[in-house]
């Protein structure tokens, strides 16, 4: 649900509830946002390649 | 200095492909999908609204302001309910005799021919009927909560034209209650009649006590 | 000879034969083919084809959805604990934790997507949410933390070795893996709160005293208990899974470190669960029940159900596994591990079978009977998809992928 | 709305009126009493002691409308279910509930049914020109419970509109039930407005509410001068029910 739906109250529960679910949702988002700009980043070779071990 | 990678340099193709079908896609979603998804009904007949509702062109239909000459086709019964669409009893109040027309239109000719003559209902496209889980009371919007006809119909009663009716192939609702802006995004109260539009004005109004469910669910 | 698909194998690892391997996933196949037909018999003529009635609203699929979400649990917990806590000797368990964790969070929506009434509708949930539902929180969380095990079992499958040599997916794979620890603490969040919520689902039905319990704030007593019992039998349930699978490929595959720790720390959290369990269930039977009206007896009088549930939930199934877990000597000894992860396993799927069937089970008018309730093949067809599912991809994943880093140590 | 149970004779005209009047479907097999769509349930209670003791009387129990912390309402993740703050009336929107039945597990009064089949009003035999246009029927996989007839209210309002009002009277909005019930047993009004019957009725000593102690607060009443009858309504720890004295002649 989006604050302009008519069901949305400014109450501190929808605040809360929905608040958190965008967080996460923008966390983990931009937690693969990242993984794959870099990737490409590192495929078009603007970025030097590194080697992982793990 | 950067210089451009192989990579890259090799892969404008790839790049021209991919805005060709980007573009592609728009129009499919924004032109094509739209046309597929409404099915095309002119109405039977025309009917003049303009006509009917310029009292010095057209005398019986009585009224001093607008709404009540909408009303006067379209009205209420003794129990409070709304009868929308008039049936062809409401259009003999006045067009009578099938062999004497009132006006000199090819329209109403046919209109006395085919439908007065055989004592026929015609068979309307009702462009705002909703779904069946939707109640709604017009005497409540109209009588008690002085609305204007057009705040929701916008300018229907002005039309000289009935415009095609555009049925949804999947749910079967009428292409007015979801809006013809294929954006979703609404510039007059009339342009959509979904749930969001009902509430939008509820609030507006000051009766948000009237989103409760059951006021316009049944 | 080399088996056919050896080039997919993780480096140097040692598979049976591609045949063999195909007669092991037929069982699993069957039930899974099982679970098809049962799943399009319900999605095309409706929930009529269970025996589900207005009485059991829920029934064995809600059963199966808590009880195999609780025994996923260990995903979440091992993920916390190797990325925030940083316990260093986990990091060889948990790829096999986090498939564990995929398959059961999988396998769960899959199953609520069947069992509610209209699934084409199942996204009003989140456009038209109730803030104030339980199962708003629940179902929020766990689509939300599907995604965040997706993501992370995602990487492990990008390590399959011809996978790696494609060379944007192995850099995204790592890339991936570099800030696992981001999705590792959403994921902890995410998990707490449906795990909780599931709890606080039953505890919040006020007008079911079986049910009922108080709270804190929004959040009844069972919101943390289901929290904890989760956890402690979800490692568990991990431990028993990697267990089997070195018992099935006959190869030891888990350090013993990693196994030990994971059961230590269940051992403790079985310990504090078992405790809070018990005075919860006292203050429920003494003070709450009494408060509606009814006797701790009340509730069995009719029916299967009896106050053996009570002694099987919590004592053999509850006590007992807490205590064979907290002496160090039985946690080491193999056989008696399995023996208190397979109990404590078995308490959590009772608990979770107490809250839902037993619950709607017991009538609360006066005059309103008990009536019984059995699946259907269906019912059962796509409950055991569940298993089959989980068998094959979990074989799969062993297969194909190192699921177990210390697997070319252990077996040189 | 208030219910004397001892007017009941358990006809069960009610459970037909309120069938008809909300468009229930029905089935080839209507006595799998446990799938089978009913708003308005009638319980038989028996008093249980032997012959020549033993007393019978029925319970007509429709939606109880649950007041306080409404147990569907709250739980239901979809909002398809809803308090009216102006009626007290607990809404069921089909087009919008999921079926998880989450709702039905919530009440305890067994007061919500779920459609396991499409609505079945068989074609060609004429029954759905019986339909009512004021109700929506129902497609499987949705929950629905008693309305307490909401479209009489509407429409009620539509004909008070016509005359100007904005105020209902007293008995111009009664239930499917109330109306039909031939022993009038039912009673129907606004609990809240002093001059309505229903106000006066729950002040009785032998007034009482379906498990009340619950807390659901349910906004219908049953009567009944019998102690048995009254006990059934509630679960009690031995010795703790407290018979009506009758006031004395």
């Amino acid at each position: 649900m989006f604050p302009f739906c008519f069901e949305w109250k400014w109450d501190p529960d929808h605040f809360i509830f929905l608040g958190f679910l965008y967080l996460v949702l923008i966390i983990v988002g931009t937690g693969l946002g990242v993984a794959f700009l870099k990737t490409a980043a590192q495929v078009l070779g603007f970025m030097r390649e590194r080697h992982f071990d793990h | 200095m950067q210089t451009i990678p192989e990579y890259l340099k090799s892969s404008w193709r790839g790049w021209v492909l991919f805005g060709v079908g980007f573009l592609g896609a728009l129009i499919v979603g924004w032109v094509i999908f739209p046309m597929v998804l409404y099915s095309q009904h002119p109405q039977p007949m025309n009917f003049n609204h303009a006509l009917h509702m310029d009292p010095e062109r057209v005398s019986g239909i009585e009224g001093d302001t607008e709404r009540e000459r909408c009303l006067y086709c379209h009205e209420f019964r003794d129990d409070g309910t709304f009868a929308g669409i008039p049936k062809l009893s409401k259009c003999t109040e006045c067009h009578e005799d099938p062999d004497s027309p009132l006006g000199q239109t090819p329209e109403e000719k046919e209109f006395l021919k085919r439908y007065v003559a055989n004592h026929q209902e015609i068979p309307w496209y009702s462009y705002y009927k909703q779904p069946d889980c939707v109640y709604f009371s017009h005497i409540a919007h109209v009588k008690m909560g002085n609305l204007e006809c057009k705040t929701c119909h916008g300018d229907h009663g002005s039309r000289k034209v009935l415009p095609v009716y555009q049925k949804n192939r999947i749910t079967g609702y009428s292409r007015n209650i979801w809006g013809y802006r294929i954006s979703g995004l609404k510039k007059n109260t009339w342009d959509r009649m979904k749930m969001d539009d009902c509430a939008e004005c509820h609030k507006d109004m000051g009766h948000e006590n009237n989103n409760s469910c059951f006021v316009c669910h049944k | 000879m080399q088996p056919f698909d050896v080039a997919l194998f993780p480096e140097n690892a040692k598979r049976c034969s591609l045949k063999l391997f195909i007669a092991w996933t037929i069982p699993w196949v069957v039930l899974l083919l099982w679970g098809l037909v049962s799943a399009v018999l319900c999605l095309w003529k409706g929930l009529n084809q269970t025996n589900m009635t207005d009485y059991f609203a829920f029934a064995l699929w809600i059963v199966f959805d808590l009880a195999v979400i609780a025994l996923g649990a260990g995903a979440f917990f091992t993920g916390f604990l190797t990325y925030i806590i940083g316990k260093k000797e986990l990091k060889d368990i948990i790829n096999a934790a986090v498939l564990i964790g995929f398959i059961c969070y999988s396998g769960a929506v899959a199953m609520l997507g069947i069992d509610i009434g209209q699934p084409l509708r199942g996204w009003f949930i989140f456009w038209h949410v109730n803030v104030h539902s339980m199962l708003a929180e629940v179902s929020f969380c766990i689509t939300a933390y599907l995604i965040v095990l997706l993501i992370e079992y995602i990487p492990i499958i990008l390590e399959n070795r011809q996978i790696q040599r494609v060379r944007e997916l192995k850099y995204f794979g790592n890339n991936l893996h570099e800030i696992m620890a981001m999705f590792a603490a959403t994921g902890t969040f995410l998990s707490f709160f449906h795990q909780g919520s599931l709890g606080g689902l039953f505890g919040v039905m006020y007008a079911r005293p079986f049910d009922f319990r108080g709270g804190f704030y929004v959040w009844p007593w069972t919101f943390f208990l289901f929290v904890l019992s989760a956890i402690a039998a979800g490692p568990c349930f991990t431990i028993l899974c990697t267990k089997l699978t070195e018992f099935i490929s006959r190869k030891k595959l888990v350090p013993d470190r990693a196994v030990q720790t994971l059961a230590k720390i269940s051992a403790g959290l079985t310990c504090l669960y078992v405790g809070l369990k018990i005075i919860d269930t006292l203050v429920w039977a003494y003070k709450l029940t009494p408060k509606a009206g009814l006797t701790l007896m009340d509730y069995y009088r009719e029916g299967p159900y009896g106050i053996w549930l009570l002694i099987a939930e919590i004592g053999i199934c509850g006590v007992l596994p807490a205590i064979l877990l907290i002496i160090p000597k039985v946690r080491e000894h193999n056989g008696w591990l399995v023996v208190a992860c397979l109990l404590n396993c078995t308490g959590i799927v009772l608990n979770r079978f107490v809250f839902t069937v037993v619950s709607l089970a017991i009538p609360v008018m006066p005059f309103d009977r008990f009536v019984s309730y059995w699946p259907t093949w269906q019912e059962w067809g796509i409950a055991l998809a569940l298993v089959g599912y989980g068998f094959l991809l979990f074989s799969l994943s062993y297969r194909y992928l190192p699921l177990f880093p210390k697997e070319r140590e252990l077996n040189p | 709305m208030v219910i004397d149970l001892d007017k009941c004779t358990g006809c069960g005209t009610c459970m037909v009126a309120c069938a008809h009047e909300n468009n229930l479907s029905v089935r080839p097999d209507e006595s799998d009493i446990q799938r089978k769509l009913t708003w308005m349930r009638l319980y038989k209670i028996t008093k249980d002691e032997p012959y020549p003791k033993t007393e019978v009387s029925y319970f007509p129990r429709p939606c109880m409308q649950c007041d306080h912390h409404t147990p569907c309402v709250s739980v239901c993740p979809a909002t398809a279910t809803d308090y009216d703050i102006n009626t007290g009336i607990v809404s069921q929107i089909y087009t919008r509930c999921i079926g998880c039945r989450y709702c039905m597990a919530a009440c305890p009064y067994h007061a919500r049914v779920f459609n396991w089949w499409d609505g079945y009003f068989p074609r060609g035999k004429g029954l759905e020109n019986y339909l009512s246009p004021e109700v929506s029927v129902r497609m499987r996989g949705v929950v629905e419970k008693c309305t307490f007839c909401h479209h009489r209210l509407m429409r009620a309002k539509s004909k008070a509109y016509a005359e100007g009002r904005r105020e209902l009277e007293e008995g111009e909005y009664v239930t499917a039930c109330t109306e039909a019930c031939p022993a009038k047993a039912i009673t129907f009004g606004d609990l809240n407005n002093p001059e309505h019957k229903v106000h006066q009725l729950i002040k009785s000593p032998y007034a009482f509410r379906l498990l009340e102690r619950l807390g659901t607060e349910p906004k219908v009443y049953y009567l009944s001068k019998k102690d048995w009858v009254r006990k059934m309504g509630d679960n009690y720890l031995p010795g703790e029910f407290k018979p009506v004295t009758p006031p004395k002649a």
